[in-house]
Order: C-alpha cells, then structure tokens, then sequence
C-alpha cells in the first residue's frame, strides 16, 4: 500500500466536515455525509491496523516538514477512535434531530475525529502541535453551539486547554532546541538539567488534555452546556485517548523515563489527588451528567497513577485502563443521553423507576456501573488490578488512595443506579425506551466492556503489550489477575461500598439521598461547601489576578499619555515663551550678547 | 576666466544706468540674465568660462580666484535664489524706477557673493563682505517703513561690530604672516602653530562671522531683519546672503586657512547645538509667517554648523549639502509667504486659514519646502540630514547625533502648526474671493520644489559625481 | 618709542572716552574729529602718508560734516526731557563695570609671551605699486562698493517717499 | 619678531582694545541714534590703529597703507548708509530716540 493513504485518515473527515458546514439543511444529508466519513474512516482503520509506514512531505520549513507515522500504538489509537467516531456518530443523528446549528456541530465532529487521528499519526513534534491546538479551537466551537448561554463555560474550555497547550508548545521547543531535531522517533533525551523542564512543560500539556486535576474544571461545567454526544465522543474517549497516548511517548520514547527518578513520583501523586478530589466531588453530585463528568476526570487519575509508576504492570495497566474508561464512559454518557431525551431531565431528584420503562438502557447502564468500578468479570476490574499491582510494588500509599478511590466510585455509582432507576417514578408522564439508533452503541459498548472483561488476551496481547515489546520483561499480564491478595482487598472494597450504599438508603429512605451521610459528615460539610463555591478552582483565581493586571496596566498607561499630553508641551510652550522674551527688541541688549559670545570664545580658544 | 563672473556685471551696471532713453527699464532683465547665466554656467561647467584665458583681460586684470566644488555650489545657489528674488521682486514692486533700483541692487550683491566665493585673499574677503552687508542695509530698508529701518539698522549695527572684529583679526594674521592671502596665512599657521596671537586672530575671526551668521549668541539681528525687510529682500537674504557671507566664510577660513584644531571644533559644536535648540523652540510659538521662517532658518543654520564642527569629511560634505538644501527651501518659503503677503496681505498666522483651499499651488509648495526642512524621507532636507546625523555619529558625538535629530522633531512641530494655521483647516472669514498669485510669483516656488524633489529622488546616483568630489577642498 | 607716541596714545584713549562719556551730541562729534586727527599724525610717526592724508581728509573732514548736518537737524532737548536723559545717564553708569571686566579678561589674555617666527621683510614696499599690482581685486571691490552706496544714497534720501 | 616691536605691539593693542570698548559702550548705551554711528566709526579707528600698527611693526607697511586706504573707502560708505538710514528713520518718528526702534519684539 502506497504511503498517501495514510493521508486519507486525515483528509477524509476534514474534507467531509467542510463539506458538511455548506450543505444545505435538507433532511438527513447532513447526517448520511457524516456516516459516510465515519465508516470510511473506520475501514481505513481497520485495513491500516499494525501496519508499519512513514510519510514525508516538506511542509513549512525550517524542519518542520508534515511526516506522518503508522507503528502499532498509533494504529490502536486510530482504530479505537474511529470505532468511538463510528458509534458516538450513530448516536448523535438520533439524539441531535431538532437542534439548532447542526451542520456546525457535525463538522466540528468530524474535523474532531480528523484531528485526533491527525495527532495520533503526527511524527514530528509541531506538526502533532498543529493538530493538538486545532483540537483547542473545534473544542470551544462544539461547547458553544450547546445552547444560547453556553458562552462563559467554552471560554473556559478554551483558556484552560489554552494556557496548558501554551506550556505544551514550550516544551516542545525546548525539546526541539535540545535534541536537535523534532522528529519523535529521534528524540532520545536523558532526564537532566533542562530536559527536565521540557518533559514537566510536555507533561502539563499531555495531563491537561487528558484532563487532570490542575486542568479539570470546564468538564463539569461543559457536561451541562456542551451537547451530550460532545461529552460522550471528546472528554470521556477521545481526549483520554490523545492525552495518554502522548505521555505514554513521552515517558516510553522521548525520554529516559526511569521509576527511580522523582518525577515519576510527581506523575503517581497527581495521580492520586486526582483520584481521590474528584470522586469526592463526583459523589455529592445530584446532576446525572455533572457526576458521570467528575468519573471522567477521577478515572484519568488511575492511568496516569499506572503510567507514572514506571513499572511494566503498571504502565500496560495504564493503557488497558485508558482504552477500558474510554468504552465505559461512553457507554454511560450515552445512557445519561437517552435518560434526558426520554425522560427530558437530568436531576436525580427527579428522575426514579426507569428500569421497568427503559430496560435496555437499564442493563447497559449496569454493565458500564459495573465495569466502572472494578466489578470482577468486566473489563475495568482487571485494568484496575495492573494498576493496583503496579501502584503496590512503588508505594502502599498510592494503593491505598486507589482503593479508596474505587470504594467512593462503587459508592456514587451505587447512588446513581438506585436514584435514577431502582426509585419509585416520581415524575407522572409515561416514558418510553430510547429509539434503536440511540441503543445499538449502547449495547455495542458493553458489549466490549463485558469481551475486554472476560477475554482480556485479546485486548492485552495483540493490542497493548507489543507497545511495551521489550519493557515487559518477559511478563504477560493477560488472563486473571496473579496476585490474590489483589483480588480479596478489591472485593472486600466492593462489599463495603454495598454496605455503605444499604446504610446511607435506609437512612434517608430514597435512593439519591446515599451519599448525605458522607456529604454533610462534620468535617467534610465546610470543604464542600466552599468546592460547590468553585474556591479551588485554579480559573476563577486566575481571572481574578487579571482584573488586578488590567488595572495596574491601566494606570501605567494613562501615566505615559500624561507625559506626551501634558508635560512635553508645557515644557516646549513655556521654554519658547521664555525665549521669545528674552529678542526684547533693543539692539543694546543683542550688541551685549554678542560680546558676551565674543569673550566666551576668545576666553575659550586661549584657555584650551 | 573666473573673473568674467565679477567683471560682467561691474560692466553690465555701468552701461545699464548710462542716461539713455530707456536704459534703466533694461536693468531687470539684464540681472535676469546674469543669473541664469550663473546657474547654467556652474551646471554645465562650460569650458570656455573655466579655463578659457582671454589674453587681454588675463594680461592686465591678473587676480588670483580659484573655484572649487564648493565655490560651485555656492555660486549656483546664489544664481537660483537671485533669479527667485528678481521673479519675486517683479511682482512686489510696482513703481519703475524702484524695480530699476532694486534690480540694480541685486545685481551689485550678485557680484559682491561672488567675489566672497572665489576671493583667496583674507582682506579681498573683507571687502566683498562689506560690499554684501552693505547691499543687503539698503535693501532691506528699501521702502522705509518703519519696521524696515528698525530691522535695517539693528543690521547696521551688528554687522559694523562683526565687521570690526574681522579687520582686528585680519590685522593680527597680517602681522604674522606678512600678506593677506590664504597661502601665506596657511604657511603662517603651519610654520608656528600654537601661536597664541593665531588663535585670537582666529577667536575674533570665528566671532565675527558667526554673527554675520545669526548664530545663536550672536543672532538678535536676524529675525528683525529678515521679517521687516520687502519681500524679494528677505527671500534673497534668507536664502543665500547669510550663508555665503556667514557661513561659506566660516568653511573657508576655518578649513583651509586656520585647519581644524580641537577647540574649534568644540566650539562650533557647541553654539551649532544650541543654536537648533533656540531656534526651534523660539519658532515653536511665533504669530509671524515670516518671523517664523527667520527663526526657522536659525535653527537650520546651526545644523550647518553643527556639521562642520565634527571636522571629518564626511560632516563637510554634509554641512555643504545641507547648505545647498537650505538655501533652496528656505528661499521657496519666504517666496509663498511673499505671494500670502501680497493676496492675503497680512502675515498674522492667526488670521490666516484654509489659504491652500484658494491658492493650491502655493500651498502645495510651501508644505513641500516644509517637509523637506524638517527632514521627511523623499526630499532633499532628509538626505543632508541624514548624513549630518550620521557624521556627527561617526565622529564620536551620538549625544549631539540624539539631539539634531529630537530638533527635527520640532522642526516638524512648528511647520505644521504654520501650514495648518496659514493653509490647512476651514477659510478664514473675509478672503472668500482670494486668489491665487500672478504665474511670476508661483514660477519661483515650482522651480524651488522641483529643485528640492529632483535633488531628493535623484540623490542615490547625484551623491557620488557631486558630492563626493566635494569633499576633495580639505 | 620716544615721548611723542605715549602722547598721542593717552591723548587718544583720553579723547576717545571723553567722545563715549560727554551727553551732547556735538561734543561727542568733536571727540570723534579729534581722535581721528590724533590718528593721522600717528601714521605720519609710522611713516605711512599715503594712509595719513587719506584718513585725515575722509574722516576727519567728511564724517564730521555728515555729522553737523544730522545734528542740525535733530532739535534740541526739551526741559523735561533733560532731567529725563540725566535720571537715564544714572542707569547707563551700570553697564561700565561688565566692559572693565570684560576689558580685563581680554588683555589679561592676550598679554600672552609673543614669539614667532617674523616673515622676510617686504621687498617691495612703495604704496602704490602694491595697490596697483598686487591688490588690483580689492580695486574692483571698491568699484562695487561705491556703486552700492551711490544707489544707497539714492534710495535712502530720495525726496518723494513711494508709498507715502 | 624683534623684542622691541613685540612691545611695541603690546602697548598699541592695549590702547585699541581700550578704544573699541568705548565705542561698543558708546553705542550700547546711548540714547541718540546718531551717538551710535559716531560709536561704530570709534570701532573703525581702533582697527584701522591695529593694522598701522601691525603693519609698522613688521616692516610691511606699504602693504598695510593699501589695506587702510580700502578699508576707509568701504568704511565711508557703509557710514553713509548708516546715515541714510538714521535720517529716515528720524523722518519717519520726528526723533532720533532710540526708543523709536524696539518695537520688533519676541
């Protein structure tokens, strides 16, 4: 196969999603040119799996030409990226009918899938750049076409992903400047002295994609505004895919990244903290999405715990746990979706007895629930072992705080699934099954969750070991997880979260009261109180140190215009009066000038 | 035969006034004439003129003159501005008799710059400058207004010191040197140098010539005189008396007479740089067209001198330039605000307004003289400058360098401010049916600003056949 | 350096500060005149007629006839005008002692050790020859110079004034 | 220079420059316009003093008289303007005050 067709993947959406802008509105050609594009994609995907190829066009000089790389890690994240553009597409035709600004949104969709596979691809660094900012500008388009007043929450989107992808483009200069040249596959740098700040630089901007903790606060906001197919495809799958993928080539390729040096022990802190602020915030949710969004940001936390401790089970573990959130997520945005088309609100408070009314939903819901927080036979539960194993051999305190962080996720979800479905309906209209093209991607998903679960070989094997090809040591993780030890703490976990969840219910007698016990505990009320204020967020304070900028700049300005204004020409005119004060007419007053000029020189000729 | 430029017009004056019938109406043309006959035998440097040798004349009128590039230069400007005046005066003076006077006048001051240019004896050098001063009382005090005779005799009295100061320095070089003559003082100057009775000689030499100059200690008779004087008067003074009288001089002596000596140079830094300074700002705030352009040519003056007091090539070469430049501008000024005078008849700036709405083409003119005076890229003014600016930074002074160039700034300031009062903005109340002036006195402003934009846009390959030979009178 | 010439110069500084001091105009005049005359007979001591009889003949005589002429016609001083001019003389005493400073300075400076090599003495040195043949330029400027004041004369004393 | 000469020259020049400042003071402080003009002509005997004198004192004297006999020809004249230009300006005031003529101011 010639190498220009690793340009299709490419061009295919990007072409399509122009296209789709200038369309007219008729019925369903929108739509039927997305599908298009989509399947063509997914084919190309399939065809170019584990395909070895290089392309190499000049492109703006200065060593920054377009070359383009097919090895197997990149044709896993395109092949899983098409899968989810395929599905998520599928969806949104159902989903999105009515809405305003459609072409819009399908173009922004298709230049998204575009632009992923783009920086998947991406051999040299600032072209992977060019695509990553694209991906900045598409986010904020398709968060604002989410209704009249989504505008402060895509602002927001888009300075947070702004000032990380400005860190980004540092390191990658730094990196370029170091090395030598911004081809990946021949940057090799020792972690010293200023590789170390262009790694921290690239880290930032990889996490943030992926979207942890320093750089998490517009996915609850945007869960709200942004349209629902836009949080299933971009925050919950494909952002986790780039992010990941990124700084798994970092710490793999890019740099010696070793388990010994301390920022590997940086990466599983912020792993960490991830973890555990996030599902703390995700269980006091009472908005269905707002909460599915704060899993999102808390499972990030477990794949850059996998990937930060450096250890091979770790690291597999990271990956498998990337690709497992991704199905999972998804899954659940998606059942949140048809519950809010069907059931017309999101509030847990009002939403109760959905199991009888929508049954497949229901059962799609408790697969993703389950795989989501480590229930044995699903996909999550062993990715979750890797990176529990991983996490031990660093540290037990980092397997510690993943643990607890898998009993608060069993918790919420537990909450969910009792207050969305098990309730008693406490809304009056009749609500009915979600339509077929919105179930088949729900049932297709767990349909993976559950084959990744059960037969995790395949998934491990022929997709995410070869990544590591020599890094393995000879281990192979596939199959049940080896240590017991593992396992018996998991389902320990599992059980108290029951417990937890039966206590909380029988307390306040319905099921979205679950979690009041732990929200309104004596020490916790006040923290929470104060994060519902959005203290912490890093945004907010951010905005308030510019206020104080723009004043202070203010000032200085209005100074300088004073100096122009007022001074300069107070000073001329008063000088040039003087002067012209001074021709007082008489010419005695001009002879004793000239005198007086005469004995200056001739006293100065004869002094000097 | 470089005398023919002095005994032409000597001889032309006597027939011209004979007592024929009509003889005196003939003077201006016959001035006309010699003018432009100046101009174009310096243009194309005629064979015949230069080294031509008429066996009569040769055998019985043997002086000494020599002509070198800068005696050329200053004789085409003095030819150009004469030819300016007399366009101008054709048209200010409306009585026979007087024009017949004034032509007369011109062509007596004609001959006497030319003498001051190509003179090579000190004492000769005195006497043409005398001949100039006294040229110029007259002219000024022409029509004896009041104003007139103020300014003339301000002249009178300063020019009479400056002249004193002149034969006192003569006289010193005299008894050093035993003759007058340039040679013999250079090979004075060589023999003893560090002699204290030269340098006082060249002391009262400077001083006198910088007020002939109008430099700044030294300038409380210029603007008097020049915004009094009738117009064709001031625009030949303005244009090139001063400079030739004050500042050619000032080149020739203290270049190949005296050669740079440290004091010298600091010395004419100095009083260059604080003559831009005075004269700018005093123009800043000026209510008189005419008096403004006096200040204005003050200023202008100094960046001359300022030039010369760096001592390199190149700052000659520049102060040559800029003298050229200045002379040609500086005159089209005072010829706009002669013909302002002459419709508008007032010369208040706050009266004036919206002029160039009536008179286009003085207008235009006037605000491309402006321009180039304060140095804006495409004209003349830019590229003397510019060179003045760098050789002042070559040779070690970029505090001056910074200084001459925040001057054109304000140069820029006051122009401005005089063409948005006199030609920009709405029309003053009460010139409704101004018009603009006759074709005689717009003539001179077109061939002044052709002069200005050609020397501009042609200076890349005008700089080396003109400039640079030049340079070669060290 | 015999008697006569200390003299004819105290006489002279004597006469020339008496011309610069005395408030009326004739006196002043006559100061003037006799300056001159003391000039002429300093060059008759330095043995150059030629230059004597001609200052002694232009200056002494034509200068001091333009005088008296311009005198007689200025009128005299009124009364109040006289103590007026005396309380002004008061005033006028304030700028002497700025001109002996700067007097002081000067000669204080040129008082300077003279040495330098004298160039050869002239060979020629008969006045007219040297006017004739050597300074014939100057000739032609004086030419120049006369024509200019002639038209002086004519533009400055003419009867009618032209825009009267 | 001869040592005698040399002296010669100092005492002249001290009495010229005496006599050129009572002609600067003359016509600096005058109020009689026709008092100045009598001041400038002090100014041209002092010169005239110094180049006699310069010219004596160096044996050059033919020289010297050719400059003086050219340099009172120019003087007359320029005197004879200066006049001229007095005698208007009384004409035109009626008075040879030299208030009359320091109008032109700024």
């Amino acid at each position: 196969m010639t190498d220009q067709i690793l340009l299709y993947p490419v061009i295919i959406p990007v072409v399509a999603a122009i296209i789709a802008l200038f369309v007219t509105n008729a019925k369903g050609v929108k739509e039927g040119l997305t599908m298009l594009a989509v399947t063509a994609n997914l084919i190309i995907a399939v065809m170019l799996f584990n395909k070895e190829m290089v392309f190499n066009m000049p492109w703006a000089g200065f060593g920054f030409d377009f070359s383009l790389r097919l090895y197997h890690f990149s044709s896993f994240i395109l092949l899983a990226a098409a899968g989810f553009g395929f599905l998520v597409g599928l969806y949104s035709i159902a989903f999105m009918e009515g809405k305003n600004s459609l072409n819009q949104y399908y173009s922004y969709f298709l230049i998204t899938l575009g632009f992923v596979n783009g920086a998947a691809l991406a051999e040299n660094l600032v072209l992977m750049l060019f695509f990553w900012e694209g991906l900045l500008l598409v986010l904020f388009g398709l968060i604002y076409i989410g209704h009249k007043d989504a505008y402060p929450s895509a602002i927001k989107a888009f300075v947070i992903s702004g000032v990380a992808d400005v860190c980004m483009m540092l390191g990658i200069a730094l990196t370029g400047s170091l090395a030598g040249s911004l081809n990946m596959t021949k940057i090799h740098l020792p972690l010293e002295g200023l590789a170390i700040a262009a790694f921290i630089f690239m880290m930032i901007g990889a996490t943030a994609k992926a979207g942890s903790m320093p750089f998490h606060s517009w996915i609850p906001d945007a869960a709200v505004d942004a349209p629902l197919p836009f949080m299933a495809f971009v925050p919950a799958a494909l952002e986790k895919l780039v992010g990941i993928y990124f700084l798994s080539r970092i710490t793999l390729d890019l740099f010696k990244f070793t388990p010994e040096s301390w920022l590997s022990t940086l990466l599983m802190v912020i792993g960490a903290v991830t973890i555990l602020l996030a599902v703390m915030m995700a269980l006091i949710q009472t908005d269905y999405k707002r909460l599915l969004s704060y899993h999102a940001i808390s499972q990030v936390g477990y794949m850059i715990l996998g990937i930060g401790t450096g250890v091979p089970a770790g690291i597999v573990g990271g990956i498998f746990h990337m690709i497992n959130h991704a199905m999972y997520k998804c899954c659940l945005f998606l059942t949140g979706g048809s519950v809010e088309k069907q059931a017309g609100t999101t509030d847990l408070k009002k939403l109760g007895g959905l199991a009888k009314t929508m049954p497949i939903t229901f059962t799609c819901f408790i697969v993703a629930a389950a795989s989501i927080s480590g229930v044995p036979p699903f996909n999550g539960f062993f990715s979750k072992e890797l990176v529990y194993d991983g996490a031990l051999e660093r540290g037990w305190i980092f397997y510690a705080a993943a643990l607890l962080g898998s009993f608060l996720t069993a918790a919420s979800f537990l909450k969910l699934g009792h207050a969305a479905y098990l309730d008693k309906p406490s809304g009056k209209q009749e609500v009915k099954e979600a339509p077929l093209s919105m179930l088949v991607p729900m049932i297709v998903l767990a349909f993976l969750c559950v084959l990744f679960g059960v037969y995790n070989p395949l998934p491990l094997n022929n997709l995410i070991q070869p990544i590591l090809g020599e890094r393995l040591e000879g281990h192979n993780f596939a199959g049940f997880p080896h240590s017991a030890f593992l396992v018996v703490m998991t389902l320990v976990v599992l059980g108290l979260a029951y417990l937890n969840h039966m206590y909380g219910v029988k307390k306040t007698g319905k099921g979205s009261g679950a979690s009041d016990h732990i929200h309104y505990a004596p020490g916790l009320k006040g923290i929470y109180a104060m994060a519902e204020r959005r203290v912490f967020d890093p945004y907010e304070i951010g905005m308030k140190l510019m206020l104080w900028l723009s004043v202070a700049a203010r000032f200085v300005d209005k100074a300088v215009d004073w100096i122009y204004e007022v001074f300069a020409v107070k000073t001329a005119e008063s000088i040039s009066y003087w002067i012209r004060e001074l021709h007082n007419g008489s010419y005695a007053v001009y002879l004793m000038w000239s005198i007086l000029g005469l004995t200056l020189i001739v006293v100065f000729f004869l002094m000097w | 035969m470089t005398t023919l430029l002095i005994l032409v017009p000597l001889i032309g004056l006597i027939l011209v006034n004979l007592p024929f019938k009509n003889a005196r109406r003939t003077t201006f043309w016959y001035a006309v004439m010699l003018s432009l006959m100046q101009a174009y035998i310096v243009l194309t440097s005629d064979k015949i003129i230069w080294e031509g040798h008429f066996d009569p004349i040769e055998e019985y009128f043997k002086f000494n003159l020599k002509a070198d590039n800068l005696t050329l230069v200053m004789l085409l400007s003095i030819g150009i501005v004469a030819f300016c005046a007399l366009m101008v005066a054709k048209h200010m003076i409306k009585d026979e008799g007087d024009l017949a006077n004034f032509s007369n006048l011109i062509i007596i001051i004609l001959a006497g710059m030319n003498g001051v240019v190509m003179t090579t004896d000190v004492f000769t050098l005195y006497i043409f400058l005398e001949i100039t001063a006294v040229t110029s009382f007259i002219m000024i005090a022409f029509f004896r207004d009041k104003d007139a005779l103020e300014g003339s005799f301000k002249y009178i009295v300063l020019s009479a010191v400056a002249t004193v100061l002149l034969l006192a320095s003569i006289a010193l070089v005299f008894m050093v040197s035993g003759g007058t003559s340039f040679e013999a003082i250079n090979r004075a100057v060589h023999a003893n140098n560090e002699n204290l009775i030269l340098t006082a000689a060249l002391a009262l030499f400077t001083a006198g010539l910088l007020i002939k100059g109008g430099l700044v200690p030294f300038h409380g008779w210029l603007p008097d005189a020049y915004s009094s004087a009738p117009a064709p008067a001031s625009v030949i003074l303005a244009g090139i008396v001063t400079k030739t009288t004050g500042i050619y001089s000032l080149i020739r002596i203290v270049n190949n007479v005296f050669g740079f000596s440290g004091s010298i140079k600091n010395i004419l830094l100095f009083v260059g740089i604080i003559t831009i300074f005075v004269g700018a700002l005093a123009a800043l705030g000026q209510k008189d067209f005419k008096r403004m352009l006096a200040y204005s040519s003050i200023s202008q003056v100094g960046y001359i001198v300022i030039s010369l007091g760096t001592g390199t090539e190149l700052g000659l070469i520049g102060a040559m330039f800029h003298l050229f430049n200045h002379s040609i501008f500086k005159a089209q000024l005072f010829v706009n605000s002669a013909a302002v005078e002459k419709q508008a008849g007032t010369r208040d700036l706050d009266k004036m307004g919206g002029f160039s709405k009536k008179m286009p083409f003085t207008g235009l003119t006037s605000l491309i003289a402006c321009l180039s005076t304060a140095g804006i890229p495409p004209l003349a003014g830019f590229w003397s400058k510019l060179i003045i600016i760098v050789a002042l930074w070559n040779s070690g002074h970029p505090v001056f360098a910074g200084a001459a160039v925040l001057a054109s700034v304000i140069t820029l300031g006051y122009f401005l401010v005089l063409q948005r009062k006199a030609f920009f903005g709405k029309l003053a109340e009460g010139y409704e049916q101004l018009c603009e002036a006759e074709f005689g006195l717009i003539l001179p402003a077109i061939i002044l600003t052709l002069i200005t934009v050609a020397v501009g846009l042609l200076f890349p390959l005008l700089s080396n056949n003109t400039l640079i030979p030049m340079s070669h009178i060290f | 350096m015999t008697m006569l010439d200390y003299v004819l110069l105290f006489m002279m500084a004597g006469f020339s500060v008496f011309a610069a001091v005395r408030r009326s105009l004739l006196q002043c005049a006559f100061g003037l005149a006799v300056v001159s005359i003391l000039l002429t007979i300093m060059m008759f001591r330095f043995n150059a007629p030629l230059a004597a009889v001609f200052e002694l003949s232009v200056c002494a005589g034509l200068i001091t006839v333009i005088f008296v002429y311009a005198i007689s016609l200025s009128r005299v001083h009124t009364q109040e005008e006289e103590q007026q001019a005396d309380h002004e003389r008061k005033l006028r005493y304030g700028v002497l002692p700025y001109i002996i400073v700067a007097a002081g300075l000067v000669i204080y400076f040129l008082q300077a050790p003279l040495i330098f090599t004298a160039p050869p003495s002239q060979a020629v040195n008969d006045v007219r020859e040297v006017l004739w043949n050597q300074r014939l330029f100057d000739i032609i400027g004086l030419l120049l110079v006369i024509m200019a004041g002639v038209f002086g004369v004519v533009v400055l004393f003419k009867e009618k004034d032209a825009n009267e | 220079m001869s040592k005698d000469a040399a002296s010669l020259f100092w005492l002249y020049n001290t009495f010229v420059i005496l006599v050129f400042l009572c002609g600067i003071y003359l016509v600096a402080v005058t109020k009689n316009l026709i008092k100045v003009l009598i001041g400038l002509e002090l100014l041209t005997k002092a010169a005239t003093l110094l180049i006699i004198v310069a010219g004596y004192s160096t044996g050059h004297i033919a020289t010297a008289q050719a400059l003086i006999i050219n340099l009172i020809v120019v003087e007359v004249v320029v005197i004879a303007v200066a006049a001229g230009v007095v005698l208007s300006i009384r004409k035109k005031y009626g008075s040879l005050n030299v208030k009359n003529i320091s109008n032109l101011k700024g």
